[in-house]
């Protein structure tokens, strides 16, 4: 089995187990899975402009400087349209209520009056939006969204170009080392029980400590509140004191094989719903935590 | 411990004895392993071969209580085969001083040695000074009465037959070890060892010590990283309660407590305090004042003024020459001269030494203090097997204390790590902390004397014992700063010309700035900078920075003193402050500043005879001590044979037993040496299952599943010898006692061949009591002598003479 | 969960033999512990029992040179792929589970004991109270979560790991090679291989409790080939089981395994 | 933290904070009654997480206690896999520590007192017993003090009072105690130190 199979075997297996033991989570997983599979499949082929791991300042980076602010990882001249063609289809499968604005969306960018390479060459992307949004007509969330998905599978690829930079840098912050998004979900393992961090934009993982809070890194060794579902062990999650933000965190995760903590977290959607009904904020967006 | 526990995987041989390491420290043996891993040799010494043994690269046994006579060979071998460290050897131990032409050593004795007092008079163990005061040094240490010849004469008689003879160890296994330990003396290979009760419980346990620190001297291991010598300790605040002074013959800090003699505090300040007329010798215990001080400041606040000594003479005075550790409170108890005990989480009636005389003691009392979280024989003994209870009319409380994740305060690991935890749960049904309980106790004490007074009562109404917070609960916080200490009044501290005020009430950063004149209060001077000025609680640090990469973790919890993680630390450098070995630098003078671990001592490394010191600050003479005068028996170590041993005659000398132990008259405290009643020897140990007195684990089914009850251990021969099967049910007893267990016949002790005859030697571990589980076997030291350490009274645990036979 | 061919290594030179694993399996599994008493050895309980399902053996060795080590092989079952007793269970308790191991659906054992007989590892256990066998059915439950079984997570030394079957067997020859001497993997190549498999430091002949060359009995061929479905279709699993019991293995004698006595402390 | 999330999204042009779910036609019906469900049945739990340090032997190995909120009672402990010494390990014991807390039946929970000759404890309360100990102490110290010894020297002793232990307390309660015997005039104090 070569490698596209042997991920995409994996997460169809994952969503799989995920359903088991979470059916009401049906929907978001089928919702996303064709995104996620086409992801998985394009981060494998598309080819991009390598950036040079050298080129990174690791200074910088242990100093707590992401490299996306050292240089670009979403550049004009990634194959967008490539991109584009291939992840509308699965967004389509995924969103059929988004059917139509879809369409109109790919014959703008058939036809020339969208051009994504506009949006990354700019340096505020608000402008450019507006003008597609008046060009044709569609809902701004819907160019959101398409680009959400146009990005993962760039995203993806350049970070694991950058993979032995940033697994050896020292990092020590609750944002991504990589593209500066804080964490959706963290996994706590269970043999040692390390605590690590997962960023659903470009898939980096890294360990972080367990009494800091990741977004306001205040130290509460002394009590760390979460919330875990009686019967349900392992699904959890941690809520932080002051800045009254919660993170998914999948407690003692199974350590037999890899997992994708995306999956696991859309499993426990049900938990992102009763946090914000707490008033908690998720710390970040990852389009599949929040609801309305 | 010198080091620490991570410290451990920078070694390139780990000698570990008088420890069973894998068993009972399993997370320090994980660094041990890593320094296996890295390719360094792991040795085993031990009478008996053991799962610490079964992981090791080999296991040498040798015979209870010849330790000396092991390390007093290695000695020998370091000398002769040239193998010390000589650099370091000249410029950093008193190897180049000269003794007193009227020292010597003789057939066993020092000079000076009085039999009918069993005390040396130390006036000869002196060096010879120059016309400035400074101890004169022969650098080539040639002078026939340098420290070094003196040295090399003295352990010229451990030659490998002699030191075979007497521990038992073949001569290839002997000179194995000392080859293998002996090759750590060049500069960049670092030994290290890793010892426990296994050398303590001796009646020349500090000596055995000491000997493994003149050996860390000569190879030049001292203040390395991978070096240094580390007690593996059994209890998880021992060093706390060890700093704290839970021990009659100190106050917090490691302060002498005053004797009645001294009966000012200017005649104690001047006892206590050493002098040095060698610039070069920061002799840090000069500041002694300051620390004593700061103390009564802690205790009796303003009370404690000037006009009154700080409060000197309320404190108690011991009467000089008397001790009045754990063995003379029972031997005190047993006369009936004791009529209330405390016992806190602790249970001696298992785990002291000579059980008959401690319970019989025990019932001689009026009233007993039991604070526990779980009850024990000692709390219970008035019920005990053989005991006429009704008859019995002490007056026993039990009081339910919390346990340690049921509360928050600090504890200190063996390696000087001092943790801040934190309180996870509510204890259960009525039980509070042990601080709490004292609080309330003392505080009622407190009233009553208030109110009716009574003799010194100023002592007790005086005293500061305001801990607790707004709920009135014991405030563990509040105590800890009382303990860093405070400024009292506003202060301006100079340093290196830069000046800096702290204002009264502000917590004292560090011990160097306390003061002798009542400005500043510190309940433990070596705690002092637990707290910065600004109120950070540093035990609470979990910061993972290790710059050094040899596992110092700096900003980890507080290592007293002022945080340095490995003592002696200007050691691992030579005289102009370059590592010894750089690649595994632990610190470095930079021309301006020692850069690494916290230097043993800010001055400039010796070589500027101006400003530089020696680096063993702690010393008087600023260096480490191969001679050391301040022992009880004896400036060098000698191999004496244990209270109660198999020999009738020391092979080494006339002297068969420690000339300066103490020996206890009771008529429960009989001896049987070299008696035929009890011809094998005897020691006693713990198991991984359980955990000192058992007072904790016997509780826990699943570990008792495991290790249910008394065992002996006999090697195959002397079971065949006996007719014993591997277990039956048998009895094992000395002329104190008797111990009915089980008979486990294995091949982990072999017969020793001493002094060309076979002597067998058995073990068993004293985890056991009678409370609980009913039929698991009662406390093996009904076997045990009631004689300790000449230095620490230490009890003799390891050694002494048994019978094995059917029941 | 649908998982990956599993296989449990234990590294017998790392073993400090502290019993961690003895505990953690207790406690997750949530079994008693019986007081015992001391016959002699740390060995404790002294052999598998209904409620020890794993078991650190104790074992002193002086080899032909006279030169004495202490052994400790942590005993359970070996999950052989060719499970003779997988094969000889008439009622469908024991099973092979996605993962490779021998799972055990208590509520179906009828205490017929064949398992017992045919097992060429002498594992499963039987007890008269509730007239089931048990064993050690490698966490099925904590596989299921992805979770590796409770002793693995409790081995403090490295010396129990669970991983892929090929990358677990590849680690094993690597260790044994780096050992050198007598060292050897013990379990891949019998009964099909086993999915729990030892590095030893010794040859297999010198451990205590440890067949040489372990192999699903003639009689459980002959009972699976021959004679299991016959008896199945006619008449059921009980009587059946017993029938046979009774021509190959004679009449059922009292389980001399029952010397536990009360259950926990005083 | 001067990298906040808001600068970057702007950097990075990625605008997803409007992405809302229910906005593209994702039936959540069945997400919404399961967490309702969970919520009426009070299955959400509140916990915390604590640090503390091992109470067995000296290595000083970390923990992580997980409490439940409501309870007060520990149902969790493992190894913090921050402490630099066990790294997130634990041995045979300390995976039991979960033993000493009060899930372990034999743990001491009420004052217990005997009487003189008494047979057996009987259940006494914390205002009974501390000014009855307090009481003994005073007369035992007062009966048996001495001022001045043989040679006449003031030496203040309390030598009918002995304390023995603990290494198994936490420092602050270990100087509490010496504080509190010193203070009394004691001289007969050790602890297990010494054996």
């Amino acid at each position: 089995m070569t490698d596209i199979e042997g991920a995409s075997a994996r997460l169809a297996r994952e969503i799989g187990n995920v359903l088991e033991r979470n059916p009401q989570s049906r929907n978001i997983l089928q919702a996303f899975e064709p995104i996620l599979q086409e992801k998985a499949r394009l981060a494998e082929r598309i080819v991009c402009k390598q950036i040079d791991p050298s080129a990174i300042d690791r200074s910088r980076l242990a100093g707590g400087i992401p490299v996306i602010r050292q240089t670009p990882l979403l550049l004009p001249e990634d194959p967008w349209e490539e991109i584009v063609r291939a992840v509308i289809p699965a967004i389509i499968q995924g969103f059929p209520a988004l059917r139509a604005e879809l369409l109109v969306l790919q014959k703008g960018i058939d036809d020339g009056t969208i051009r994504l390479s506009d949006f990354y060459r700019a340096q505020d992307g608000h402008p450019v939006l507006a003008r597609w949004a008046a060009a044709i007509v569609v809902r701004q969330v819907a160019i959101d969204f398409l680009l959400w998905a146009a990005e993962k599978p760039v995203l993806e690829n350049r970070r694991r170009t950058l993979q032995e930079v940033l697994s050896t840098s020292g990092w020590d912050r609750g944002y991504c080392p990589c593209c500066g998004e804080l964490p959706s979900v963290a996994v706590i393992h269970e043999k040692i029980p390390q605590r690590w961090l997962h960023c659903s934009r470009c898939g980096h993982d890294w360990r972080f400590s367990r009494t800091l809070c990741p977004c306001c890194a205040r130290e509460s060794q002394r009590e760390m509140p979460y919330f875990f579902v009686e019967g349900r062990e392992q699904e959890t999650a941690f809520i932080c004191a002051s800045c009254k933000r919660y993170l998914i965190t999948v407690n003692h995760i199974g350590d037999l094989e890899e997992h994708d903590p995306d999956v696991l977290a859309m499993g426990m959607a049900h938990l992102d719903l009763l946090m914000q009904q707490k008033g908690f904020l998720p710390m970040t967006v990852s389009a599949w935590n929040v609801f309305d | 411990m010198t080091n620490h526990y991570i410290d451990l995987k920078n070694s390139d041989c780990i000698l570990i004895m008088g420890s069973n390491a894998a068993e009972h420290h399993p997370i320090a043996f994980k660094w041990i392993l890593r320094a296996k891993e890295r390719g360094a040799k792991i040795i085993h010494v031990d009478p008996r071969y053991t799962r610490t043994s079964a992981r090791c690269d080999y296991h040498v046994p040798l015979r209870s209580g010849t330790d000396i006579a092991f390390l007093g060979g290695m000695i020998h071998y370091i000398l002769t085969e040239n193998k010390f460290f000589k650099e370091y050897v000249v410029n950093y131990t008193n190897a180049s001083f000269i003794v007193d032409s009227g020292f010597h050593f003789k057939d066993g004795l020092f000079s000076g040695y009085d039999a009918k007092k069993r005390k040396y008079n130390k006036e000869t163990w002196v060096f010879e000074k120059e016309g400035s005061g400074i101890p004169k040094r022969d650098m080539t240490l040639s002078h026939p009465r340098t420290v070094f010849q003196l040295m090399k004469r003295h352990y010229s008689r451990y030659t490998p037959d002699k030191v075979s003879g007497i521990t038992g160890v073949s001569k290839e296994n002997l000179l194995k070890v000392y080859a293998e330990y002996g090759a750590t003396g060049a500069p960049d290979k670092a030994g290290t060892e890793c010892y426990a009760l296994g050398w303590t419980h001796h009646t020349t346990g500090s000596q055995i010590i000491r000997t493994m620190s003149m050996i860390q001297l000569l190879l030049g291991n001292m203040g390395i990283a991978g070096g240094g010598v580390n007690a593996l300790r059994g209890e998880p605040n021992v060093q706390g309660s060890t700093d704290h002074c839970i021990l009659y013959g100190n106050l917090p800090g490691y302060l002498k407590m005053p004797t009645a003699s001294l009966d000012t505090l200017e005649k104690y300040l001047h006892k206590c305090t050493p002098e040095t007329k060698d610039p070069q010798s920061a002799n840090y215990y000069q500041h002694y004042p300051k620390f004593f001080v700061s103390l009564l400041k802690s205790f009796w606040g303003e009370k404690a003024t000037p006009e009154n000594g700080f409060g000197y003479h309320w404190l108690p005075k011991m009467d000089d020459g008397v001790a009045y550790s754990l063995m003379h409170l029972f031997d005190k108890m047993y006369e009936g001269k004791i009529k209330g005990l405390f016992a806190v989480g602790t249970d001696p009636a298992v785990s002291a030494p000579n059980t008959a005389k401690v319970r019989k003691a025990l019932e001689k009392l009026d009233w007993l203090v039991g604070e526990n979280i779980f009850d024990n024989e000692t709390h219970s003994f008035w019920k005990g097997p053989g005991v006429d209870t009704k008859s019995v009319k002490t007056e026993v409380f039990l009081l339910p204390a919390s346990a340690s994740m049921e509360k928050e305060g600090s504890q200190s690991n063996s390696g000087r790590w001092v943790q801040w935890k934190y309180k996870a749960a509510e204890a259960d049904g009525d039980a509070i902390p042990v601080g709490e309980i004292t609080i309330r106790i003392m505080a009622e004490i407190q009233k009553l004397y208030a109110k009716e007074g009574g003799p010194n009562a100023e002592a007790i109404v005086n005293l500061k014992w305001d801990y607790t917070d707004r709920q009135g609960r014991y405030d563990a916080l509040k105590v800890a700063k009382q303990i860093n200490g405070y400024f009292l009044k506003d202060t301006v501290i100079e340093d290196k010309g830069t000046k800096t005020e702290f204002k009264k009430g502000q917590l004292v950063p560090t011990f160097g700035m306390l003061h002798a004149d009542g400005a500043t209060s510190s309940g433990n001077w070596i705690m002092s900078g637990s707290f910065g000025a600004n109120g950070e609680n540093k035990m609470a640090k979990r910061g993972k920075e290790d710059p050094t990469g040899l596992g110092l973790y700096p900003n980890w919890s507080f290592c007293w003193p002022v945080n340095r993680r490995i003592i002696y630390n200007r050691a691992s450098c030579d005289m102009n402050g370059k590592p010894y070995n750089p690649k595994r630098k632990l610190l470095e003078w930079t021309g301006d500043k020692w850069v690494g671990d916290v230097p043993d001592g800010p001055w400039p490394p010796q070589a500027d005879k101006a400003k530089g010191k020696y680096p063993f600050i702690m010393k008087a003479d600023g260096l480490g001590a191969l001679f050391g005068p301040g022992m009880a028996e004896g400036p060098f170590p000698e191999h004496y044979e244990p209270l109660e041993g198999p020999l009738a005659k020391n092979p080494l000398s006339g002297q068969l037993i420690n000339p300066a132990i103490e020996l206890f008259k009771s008529d429960l405290d009989k001896v049987a040496n070299a008696d035929a009643r009890f011809p094998y020897v005897c020691t006693t140990y713990s198991c991984t299952e359980h955990w000192c007195s058992g007072a904790l684990t016997r509780w826990q089914l699943w570990l008792l599943e495991m290790q249910p009850e008394l065992y002996v251990e006999i090697g195959e021969k002397l079971a065949k010898e006996k007719g014993i099967q591997n277990g039956e049910r048998i009895k094992v007893s000395s002329i104190r006692g008797e111990v009915p267990c089980v008979a486990m016949v294995t091949k982990r002790f072999q017969p020793f061949t001493i002094e060309g005859k076979t002597v067998h030697q058995v073990g068993l571990p004293f985890n056991y009591g009678w409370l609980f589980p009913k039929d698991g076997g009662d406390s093996t030291n009904f076997l045990t002598p009631t004689v300790g350490d000449a230095n620490t009274f230490c009890p003799e645990y390891k050694a002494f003479m048994v019978n094995v036979t059917k029941l | 969960m649908k998982g990956i061919e599993l296989v449990k290594l234990i590294d017998t030179s790392l073993c400090t033999a502290c019993r961690g694993c003895q505990v953690a399996c207790k406690q997750w599994n949530e079994v008693p512990a019986f007081r015992t008493k001391n016959n002699g050895s740390y060995q404790n309980p002294p052999d598998l029992q209904w409620n020890t399902w794993t078991l650190i053996r104790f074992q002193e060795y002086e080899d032909a040179g006279g030169k004495f080590t202490w052994l400790f092989r942590k005993d359970g079952c070996m999950h052989c792929t060719d499970a003779a007793c997988v094969r000889v269970c008439p009622s469908g308790a024991l099973y092979h589970t996605p993962f490779g191991t021998v799972g055990l659906r208590k509520e179906k054992c009828i205490g017929c004991k064949e398992c017992v007989s045919a097992c060429p590892f002498n594992i499963p256990r039987y007890d008269k109270a509730t007239d089931k066998i048990y064993k050690c059915d490698l966490c099925q439950g904590r596989l299921q979560d992805n979770l590796s079984p409770a002793c693995v997570k409790s081995c403090p030394t490295g010396a129990l790991t669970i991983g892929a079957r090929e990358a677990m067997i590849k680690k094993a020859h690597a260790r044994a090679k780096a050992l050198g001497g007598d060292a050897n993997v013990y379990g891949d190549k019998f009964v099909d291989g086993t999915h729990v498999i030892y590095v030893l430091k010794e040859k297999p002949e010198v451990y205590d409790a440890l067949p040489v060359n372990p192999h699903v009995p003639l009689s459980v061929m002959a009972w699976k080939d021959l004679l299991k479905p016959l008896s199945l279709v006619a008449a059921g699993g009980v009587l059946a089981a017993s029938f046979l019991h009774y021509i190959i293995h004679g009449p059922k004698t009292p389980d001399d395994a029952d010397n536990q006595t009360k259950e926990g402390g005083a | 933290m001067e990298m906040t999330r808001r600068g970057f999204l702007i950097v990075t042009g990625a605008v997803g904070s409007g992405v809302a779910l229910s906005t593209f036609g994702l039936d959540l019906g069945p997400v919404r009654a399961y967490a309702e469900e969970l919520d009426k049945a009070k299955r959400l739990k509140a916990a915390k997480q604590v640090t503390t340090v091992c109470c067995y032997c000296s290595v000083g190995c970390g923990l992580i206690c997980s409490v439940d909120k409501v309870t007060g009672k520990i149902f969790n402990i493992e190894g913090d896999p921050e402490h630099p010494i066990n790294e997130g390990s634990l041995c045979a014991k300390g995976a039991g520590f979960f033993d000493l807390t009060e899930a372990n039946k034999y743990r001491l929970r009420k004052v217990l007192y005997r009487a003189p000759g008494g047979m057996d404890w009987e259940e006494k309360s914390w205002d009974w017993a501390i000014p009855r100990i307090a009481r003994l102490v005073k007369d035992a110290r007062d009966k048996g003090f001495v001022a001045r010894n043989a040679k006449g020297e003031l030496v203040n002793r309390a030598e009918t009072i002995a304390h023995l232990g603990s290494s198994n307390v936490d420092s602050e309660e270990c100087w509490l105690m010496v504080t509190k015997a010193r203070a009394l005039g004691m001289v007969y104090i050790d602890h297990q130190a010494r054996v």
